[in-house]
């Protein structure tokens, strides 16, 4: 069992603070706010990256940190913000189901992913490891975030907040992929923004809105 | 087998063609007698069958070789019937070519031909009557079957001259109460196959109601003189059947000498008198079934021929 | 000549499958030229009949009092299951079935496939060999696997044939039918299969031989055979594929079926319960003796309401086939109380049931394929008095319809003979309640055999006698020579079945030899049959022939001695009617009328009687099934209900689809913990 | 080095293709760039045939009888494909529902996507395999919309939504099994990802954190897969894309998906020391193979029908896999190659009678047989192949399947049998009066490509009967590598 030294007591309340994030993402209404949003996470996913790196000193990591700060806290946000402004969405858009009801759910979810993690962090040989519920608990809201929104723009952003999510998990509690597949995964998630990108374009011309309810007619009856 | 046999064999074939006509007028005179008729003579048969082969046949004009055909088929079958049964003796080379079942199965031939022959002029009568001989005949055939089985049963065999063995070999007479079932049974089916009251009426040509005569009405001369006799020697078989089957005393059996034979004849004429009388009377009695209770009529006697069988099972006897 | 000596050299065995091997390759040659008729229909069809003859002659030496089973292992199917054929008396018999009547109709079809009538006459060509082929594997496989292969493979080959006209709607929604009950059957099948090897994971029929079962699995293993097979032969209530697909197919392929494809199906019942299984409980006899005598009464009964002459025909399949359902019930009957010669002769009865069925039904469909190409008529109430414009077909159809109605001295006579006898002999059975059951049997068999009759009288006369029911029917023509041959061919046999019994009887003792271990008393000689005892009973179709035409010649030849033989051509007299119109007659319907009137339960009757006011009154009755109704329309709304329900998963919503993935995350992520 | 041109020829054939795509001769280069892949492929198979099992480059790629088997299917039914989508691609031009830019698009991503499941089936790194995963993903939604009709835009959203969160659940999986390899395999370098490692160590993997991660990469990619409940895209995308999409979606991607599934369970099984992950297989590929056969009674879109026919397959296969054994693994090998080239042939002569007809409604497509008999009888047979008739090889493993099913789990058997059945008669209803009957439609402008139906069919008859040895032996050591 490592000492409990700083770092990682500030990774732990870092894994607080995505957790957090994650449940305004799934309150807040506002596209915009919502990407503002995202990016934090990305922000604090580098940080806490970062000081994983320094506290094992994986010089891999901090290729990975600067990675995602390239990619999740610039790139992507401002590829969504131009996307955002050009298609002019930023209007409120209401959940399927209400907020509070959407709150207590991911309590709930919560829960469960920790309960999920108990014993996997109960044997955990890093420190870190414990931090594997959170992580958990962060893919399973957005997850929520994604089924509950009627817009196609907030489902990418739910996704993308998956992904660091993922991410996140993938850093903390196995000191990060090898490099090369993250560099795939990377390109992949690169590539994926893209083609969401098009298709806003593409749904809107078809269904000149980004309206989700209008993409129902494919159905057996 | 012995040639006596043989002589004998043909010699009952030939009493029976002989006899048969008697039979009928014997059972006419009985029943204008019961009607308060003057009776036509015993022999009038003969007289109408010399009659027909003296007259020039009348052929429908699209009569094909099938409506020629089929009076000498019905006879033969008759014939060859009239050859299995043990009327006189059980001593029958030829009664081992066909058991009971065969023999009812000759009979259907008989029946299937002059039906198909009814047919094949193509009158409103001719077709009618064919339809309701077949209907008469897929409900008597099966009965008289169930009345044949359950005299095997009693005797274990299917061929009728060891039935009658059987029968006359026990020391004191039995009665089997399955035999009272397969009697009313049979009597049933006498009457409908033979065209009698209460199914048909041969004495009649309403048109409406008649089957056997409907079927013969296109024939003529020899055809119908055949058919007629057919018809005849089909009674004096069923009359057999039943002396065979239910009273068999008399008929002689396995190399009994001529004197016996003679007196077997003799128990037959008797017997035919009886049930001629019989008959006529029954006849004279009952009235005339509508033609769709006619089923049900022999639907009874297929039940009463089962029910003996059942009888039997049930009893052992 | 030289290839025929070649055959006889080698071994039966590799002799029919070099035979259905040629089949298969003549069916292919059809597709070089496939609408030259000439090449097709002249060269083609007579060569696969000469095949046919060739695997008939190999059945029949595997008859032979010396022969032993011979198997062998071919290089094909699975890797380590390849397909097994095996030559016993059993398949043997079954080949000499399909050979004979096989050959016959195959003559008859090269004089029937004419040009353009739906499929190309090559393409039928390959299919119709295609079906015989794989008829004639199923009878020889000796695995599970090759056995369905060729099984599924028959009935594929078959559906494509019925379909033929497949411009027609019924003919398709038959089609549809026949497949989709061929199918559930022979998933049945399979799973009989799947228990029978017992743990061994052999699916060869030796080690489901060799597989010691418990009663209650021998028991599913034989109630899954029983439905499969009897879903193929056409048991009731498993039949209604049976009157829709017969009539549609063309007349030589129905023949087939009916003939030889049900026999198939007896075949396999055969197969699994006698060979595969042991000895089983008293009830298998029972159940299977009931649904056959059941089958062959309903048959019977709906045949003589039917007014489309194939409908008619397919009914009297569905009849014989319970006829021959009952005597195999029976003989497991007697089986399971170890009565070996009773068992012999009801087995005896059913096989030659079969053999004897395959021809007059091919015959008799066949006729109806003639009357169908020289009229162009299907439906009873538009034919009639054919027997003057086709004399040739009468005749050899008068033989069927006797031979049908269970007639001395014919074929079909010999076989219900054989069965009531059997009947007769069930009061020994040591078992205080079947033994007053089962004879009753005997009722209800002599009742189908009457029945039988009625239906007959009525196809025969209906078609061939009386007045023509329509003016064009004046100018129908006689069938092509190649028709008639193939026709006398199937014809003849009837009769030498009916006269030498003896022969059949104790070529079928080769079977009931291997099956049950005994066989049927032997006559004195080939002309008599005295299967039990000779005092007992005894038949001799020889000489019953001999007295009926000695007795018909005597009587035709004192006839003409004392009668001078003028004959004078009147129109009818009919009771002095004055005119007279073909549709006076007694119609079909008339002769459906009385069993309609007795047996009124059984149909289900939609009426329409004229009202007496009628100007021009119009009478019309449709008769259908109680099963249909009640069994199968209801089964198929239930699925079609669930298929409704099972729909709302496809909702469109997207969140939805999400939400299920969400779900199953969560359900699985408590299952692992 | 042939794993190089495998992967090679179509990643060129990609680029050039992204560049000339729209020229007249792009469908010609298309069909060459898959000829050289198959010919890569087969030199492939000979190489393992000869020498077994191997690695490359440094051990990220790993071939043996499993894989390379898939792969060779892969560059096969990806060469009859490209085959046939030359003609339909034209006439699809001629019937103005494409222009040249869109078939560049289509051209290229084609390739690309084929690159990915190569690159799936061949890499030895579970990452590497996430990637390509993801990487399939991408190309066929721009196939899917290639249409840009609202259609087929819907259909290519709801997929990429789908898949791509059932991917990121894959991917959080592939994390888990490396923090459970991790400590055994060292967190440096690649070892903990490469599945020949794992599979060495499989023994010893911490089950729990295994049991987790095989939920997640099973629903990961089981999503891809088509299992039920997670199927819901899969219609959709198959109706709604190009029919040569629709056909390498059927019959390829499903099954590397598949693959990967299996992959991931071989571990799963060595960890756990239980029959968990077979059962979570059975319990899907049950629930699919079901619904999937109630779900075809109420279709009126003939490539619907067939996908619908193709999660009922996949539940199949997944049914076999699930309850393991070499019998069973073997059939199911055996079905994944019969399925993928049944189903591409019948989607290759349903793209055709739609064009015939102009429609995808199955009632408004008639008399198929009189107007184009050969496309009419690949419709056909093909569609009584895919039923489980013999003598087609699809029976033949269907029988297999049933037995050891029959032998091990008796309570499956009756509700794979009414599957079976149900499905016959929703499919066989749908197929004839499509097949038969009268037709007023019009023949087609350039004669269609209907040798590749054929030739698939021809295998799957082959198969029916006959099985050549070194296939089967392939088959049964692929069998014994997946064990369970």
């Amino acid at each position: 069992m490592p000492p409990v030294n700083m770092a990682t007591q500030v990774v732990q309340m870092l894994a607080g603070a995505l957790l957090l994030i994650s449940f305004a993402m799934l309150a807040e209404r506002r596209s915009r706010r919502l990407l503002i949003l995202l990016v934090w996470q990305g922000v604090v996913l580098v940080t806490s990256t970062v000081l994983v790196a320094a506290s094992a000193h994986l010089t891999h990591l901090y290729y990975s940190a600067a990675l995602t700060l390239l990619l999740k806290v610039c790139v992507l946000p401002l590829i969504l913000f131009r996307l955002m402004r050009k298609l002019g969405i930023e209007r409120d858009n209401e959940p399927l189901v209400n907020v509070p009801t959407l709150m207590l759910v991911g309590l709930c979810l919560v829960i469960f992913a920790f309960g999920l993690a108990q014993p996997v962090t109960a044997l955990a040989t890093t420190v870190l490891r414990k931090t594997l519920g959170i992580a958990i608990a962060v893919i399973l809201l957005s997850f929520l975030m994604i089924l509950a929104r009627r817009k196609a723009f907030t489902q990418v952003i739910g996704f993308l907040s998956l992904e660091n999510g993922l991410f996140f998990a993938a850093t903390t509690t196995t000191y990060g992929m090898p490099m090369v597949v993250e560099l795939g995964m990377a390109l992949d998630l690169l590539v994926a923004v893209f083609i969401f990108g098009i298709f806003f374009f593409h749904i809107r011309e078809q269904f000149d809105s980004l309206d989700l309810d209008q993409l129902e007619s494919l159905k057996e009856d | 087998m012995t040639a006596v046999a043989y002589v004998w064999q043909v010699g009952e074939c030939l009493l029976a063609i002989a006899l048969a006509p008697l039979f009928a007028g014997w059972v006419g005179q009985c029943r204008a007698w019961l009607q308060n008729r003057s009776a036509p003579p015993l022999w009038q048969p003969y007289l109408i069958l010399r009659k027909l082969f003296h007259k020039d046949a009348a052929l429908a004009t699209d009569a094909s070789w099938l409506f020629r055909l089929a009076p000498y088929v019905v006879f033969s079958t008759m014939v060859v019937a009239a050859a299995i049964i043990p009327s006189v003796t059980t001593d029958l080379p030829l009664a081992r070519v066909a058991d009971a079942i065969a023999l009812v199965g000759v009979f259907a031939t008989g029946r299937v031909f002059i039906s198909l022959a009814a047919m094949d002029i193509g009158t409103a009568f001719g077709s009618m009557g064919a339809r309701r001989e077949m209907m008469v005949g897929f409900l008597a055939e099966p009965a008289l079957l169930m009345v044949l089985f359950s005299a095997f049963m009693t005797h274990g065999s299917t061929a009728l001259p060891e039935m009658v063995e059987g029968l006359l070999s026990q020391p004191h007479i039995v009665l089997h109460p399955s035999l009272f079932f397969s009697g009313v049974a049979f009597v049933m089916v006498l009457l409908a196959e033979n065209a009698r009251l209460p199914v048909d009426n041969p004495s009649t040509h309403l048109e409406l109601t008649m089957i056997h005569e409907a079927m013969i009405l296109e024939y003529s001369a020899r055809h119908l003189a055949l058919l007629e006799w057919a018809s005849w020697l089909k009674l004096f078989n069923y009359a057999c059947i039943g002396f065979a089957l239910f009273m068999p005393w008399g008929i002689a059996l396995h190399g009994a000498s001529a004197g016996l034979l003679a007196l077997a004849i003799a128990a037959l004429l008797a017997k035919l008198v009886v049930a001629g009388a019989a008959l006529a009377l029954f006849e004279t009695l009952s009235a005339k079934l509508r033609l769709f209770r006619a089923p049900e009529f022999l639907t009874m006697a297929f039940l009463f021929a089962v029910l003996g069988l059942l009888v039997y099972l049930l009893l052992g006897a | 000549m030289h290839v025929v000596s070649a055959l006889t050299t080698t071994t039966p065995l590799t002799g029919l499958l070099v035979l259905v091997a040629s089949w298969l390759l003549i069916g292919a040659l059809g597709l070089v030229q496939p609408n030259r008729i000439g090449w097709v229909a002249r060269t083609l069809f007579p060569l696969g009949a000469l095949v046919a003859l060739g695997v008939a002659g190999m059945g029949a030496m595997s008859l032979t009092p010396g022969f032993a089973a011979q198997s062998s292992v071919l290089a094909l199917g699975l890797p380590d299951m390849p397909f097994h054929v095996r030559l016993d008396a059993l398949s043997g018999f079954f080949l000499l079935l399909l050979g004979s009547a096989g050959a016959g109709i195959s003559i008859f079809a090269a004089g029937y496939f004419r040009q353009g009538e739906g499929t190309a006459p090559g393409l039928l060509c390959l299919q119709y060999h295609v079906f015989l082929a794989s008829m004639a594997l199923v009878v020889l496989a000796d695995d599970a696997y090759l056995f369905m292969v060729a099984w599924e493979t028959m009935a594929l080959s078959s559906y494509f044939l019925v379909v033929t006209q497949h411009r027609i709607p019924e003919i398709r929604r038959a089609g549809f039918l026949y497949l989709l009950m061929a199918h559930v059957g022979a998933l049945g099948i399979l799973l009989s299969f799947g228990v029978l090897q017992g743990g061994s994971w052999q699916m060869t029929f030796d080690a489901m031989r060799a597989a010691h079962l418990t009663p209650a699995w021998a028991s599913a293993a034989f109630v899954l055979a029983l439905f499969g097979f009897g879903a193929k032969a056409g048991l009731v209530p498993l039949h209604v594929w049976l009157p829709e697909a017969h009539p549609a197919a063309p007349s030589p392929v129905s023949a087939m079926m009916s003939g030889l494809m049900l026999k198939v199906g007896v075949y396999g019942l055969l197969r699994v319960s006698w060979d595969l299984l042991h000895a089983g409980p008293w009830w298998w006899g029972l159940l299977t003796l009931g649904l056959g005598l059941g089958t062959a009464l309903y048959g019977a009964i709906f045949a003589a309401v039917q007014t489309d002459m194939k409908r008619l025909l397919a009914y009297s399949s569905i009849e014989n086939i319970g006829l021959i359902f009952a005597g195999i019930g029976l003989a497991l009957l007697c089986r399971s109380f170890d009565m070996r010669l009773l068992a012999a002769l009801a087995l005896a009865a059913a096989l030659i049931h079969s053999f004897n069925h395959a021809f007059f039904k091919s015959l008799l469909f066949l006729v109806t394929g003639s009357v169908m190409h020289a009229t162009g008529e299907r439906s009873l109430g538009k034919l009639g008095g054919l027997i003057r414009y086709m004399p040739w077909v009468a005749a050899l159809a008068l033989i069927g319809s006797l031979a049908i109605a269970g007639l001395p001295p014919l074929n079909g006579f010999v076989s219900e003979w054989l069965l009531l006898q059997a009947f007769l002999q069930t009061p020994r059975i040591p078992h205080a309640f079947l033994n007053m059951i089962v004879p009753l049997g005997a009722a209800l068999v002599a009742l189908t055999a009457a029945l039988a009759g009625y239906v007959m009288v009525k196809f025969y006369g209906v078609i061939f006698l009386g007045q023509p029911r329509e003016r064009a029917l004046e100018n129908a023509r006689d069938a092509g020579w190649l028709e008639r041959f193939g026709l006398s061919w199937l014809a003849l046999g009837c009769v030498l079945i009916g006269v030498f019994p003896q022969v059949a009887l104790d070529v079928v003792g080769r079977i009931t030899l291997q099956l049950v271990g005994t066989t049927v008393r032997r006559g004195p000689s080939p002309w008599w049959m005295t299967p039990i005892t000779s005092s007992q009973t005894s038949y001799s179709g020889l000489w019953l022939w001999v007295g009926l035409l000695l007795v018909i010649g005597a009587t035709f030849v004192l006839v003409r001695r004392i009668y001078h033989g003028r004959v004078r051509r009147t129109p009818p007299w009919d009771c002095g009617y004055p005119w007279q119109t073909p549709r006076m007659q007694d119609s079909s319907e008339g002769f459906g009328q009385p069993i309609r009137h007795l047996f009124g339960p059984v149909f289900r009757m939609q009426r329409e009687l004229p009202h007496p006011s009628d100007p021009k009154p119009k009478y019309r009755v449709l008769v259908q099934e109680h099963f249909w109704h009640q069994l199968y329309l209801p089964l198929a709304r239930l699925v079609q209900r669930t298929a409704e329900r099972v729909t709302i998963l496809q909702g469109g919503r997207l969140s939805t689809y999400l939400l299920y993935s969400f779900m199953t995350l969560i359900l699985l992520l408590v299952w692992v913990l | 080095m042939e794993i190089l041109l495998v992967l090679g020829f179509p990643l060129l054939g990609a680029a050039l293709l992204a560049m000339v795509g729209a020229k007249r001769y792009a469908a010609e280069v298309s069909v060459a760039t898959s000829l050289a892949t198959l010919l890569a492929a087969a030199l492939l198979v000979l190489r393992i045939i000869r020498h077994g099992p191997m690695t490359a480059w440094n051990e990220e790629f790993f071939i043996d009888p499993f894989n390379v088997f898939l792969v060779a299917l892969t560059a096969l039914v990806g060469f009859t494909t490209a085959v046939f989508s030359r003609p339909y691609m034209r006439i699809e031009a001629s019937h103005g529902r494409l222009t040249p830019g869109r078939l560049r698009l289509y051209h290229s991503m084609y390739q690309l996507f084929m690159a990915a499941m190569l690159l799936a089936l061949t890499t030895n790194n579970m990452g590497f395999m996430w990637v390509a995963m993801e990487m399939a993903t991408l190309s066929t939604v721009l196939l899917v919309s290639l249409y840009r009709t609202r259609g087929s835009i819907e259909a290519a959203w709801k997929y990429f939504i789908l898949c791509g969160v059932g991917i990121a659940l894959a991917l959080f999986g592939t994390a888990l099994l490396y923090t459970a390899a991790e400590d055994l395999l060292g967190g440096e370098g690649m070892g903990a990802l490469l599945w020949t490692h794992l599979n060495a160590v499989k023994g010893q993997l911490e089950p729990r954190v295994m049991g987790m991660a095989f939920v997640f990469l099973l629903v990961g990619y089981g999503t891809k897969v088509g299992l039920a409940p997670l199927h819901n895209w899969l219609p959709d995308a198959h109706a709604e894309g190009p029919t040569p999409v629709s056909a390498v979606l059927s019959g390829l991607l499903l099954n590397v998906a598949l693959y990967a599934v299996i992959r991931c369970k071989i571990l799963a099984d060595g960890a756990l020391h239980s029959t968990l992950p077979g059962h979570m297989l059975m319990g899907f590929g049950l629930l699919s193979t079901v619904l999937a056969s109630f779900f075809l009674w109420r279709q009126r879109d003939i490539k619907r029908l067939f996908a619908y026919s193709s999660i009922e397959h996949m539940g199949i296969i997944t049914f076999a896999f699930g309850m393991g054994g070499p019998i069973a693994n073997f059939a199911a090998l055996l079905h994944m190659t019969m399925h993928s080239l049944t189903k591409s042939a019948i989607f290759f002569a349903a793209g055709h009678a739609t064009q015939l007809s102009g429609t995808q409604r199955m009632d408004k497509i008639r008399g198929l047989l009189t107007i184009h008999p050969s496309v009419g009888w690949g419709l056909m047979l093909g569609g009584l192949a895919i039923l489980g008739m013999p003598p087609f090889g699809v029976f033949t493993s269907e029988y297999l399947i049933l037995i050891t099913a029959m032998r091990d789990h008796p309570w499956a058997t009756p509700v794979l049998l009414v599957a079976l059945a149900v499905a016959f008669g929703a499919i066989f209803s749908r197929l004839q009066p499509m097949v038969y009957g009268d037709t007023d439609d019009k023949p087609l402008p350039h004669s269609p490509a209907l040798v590749p139906v054929f030739i698939h069919l021809g295998i799957v008859l082959m198969m029916g009967v006959y099985i050549p040895p070194a296939l089967a032996e392939w088959y049964r050591l692929a069998a014994q590598l997946i064990g369970g």
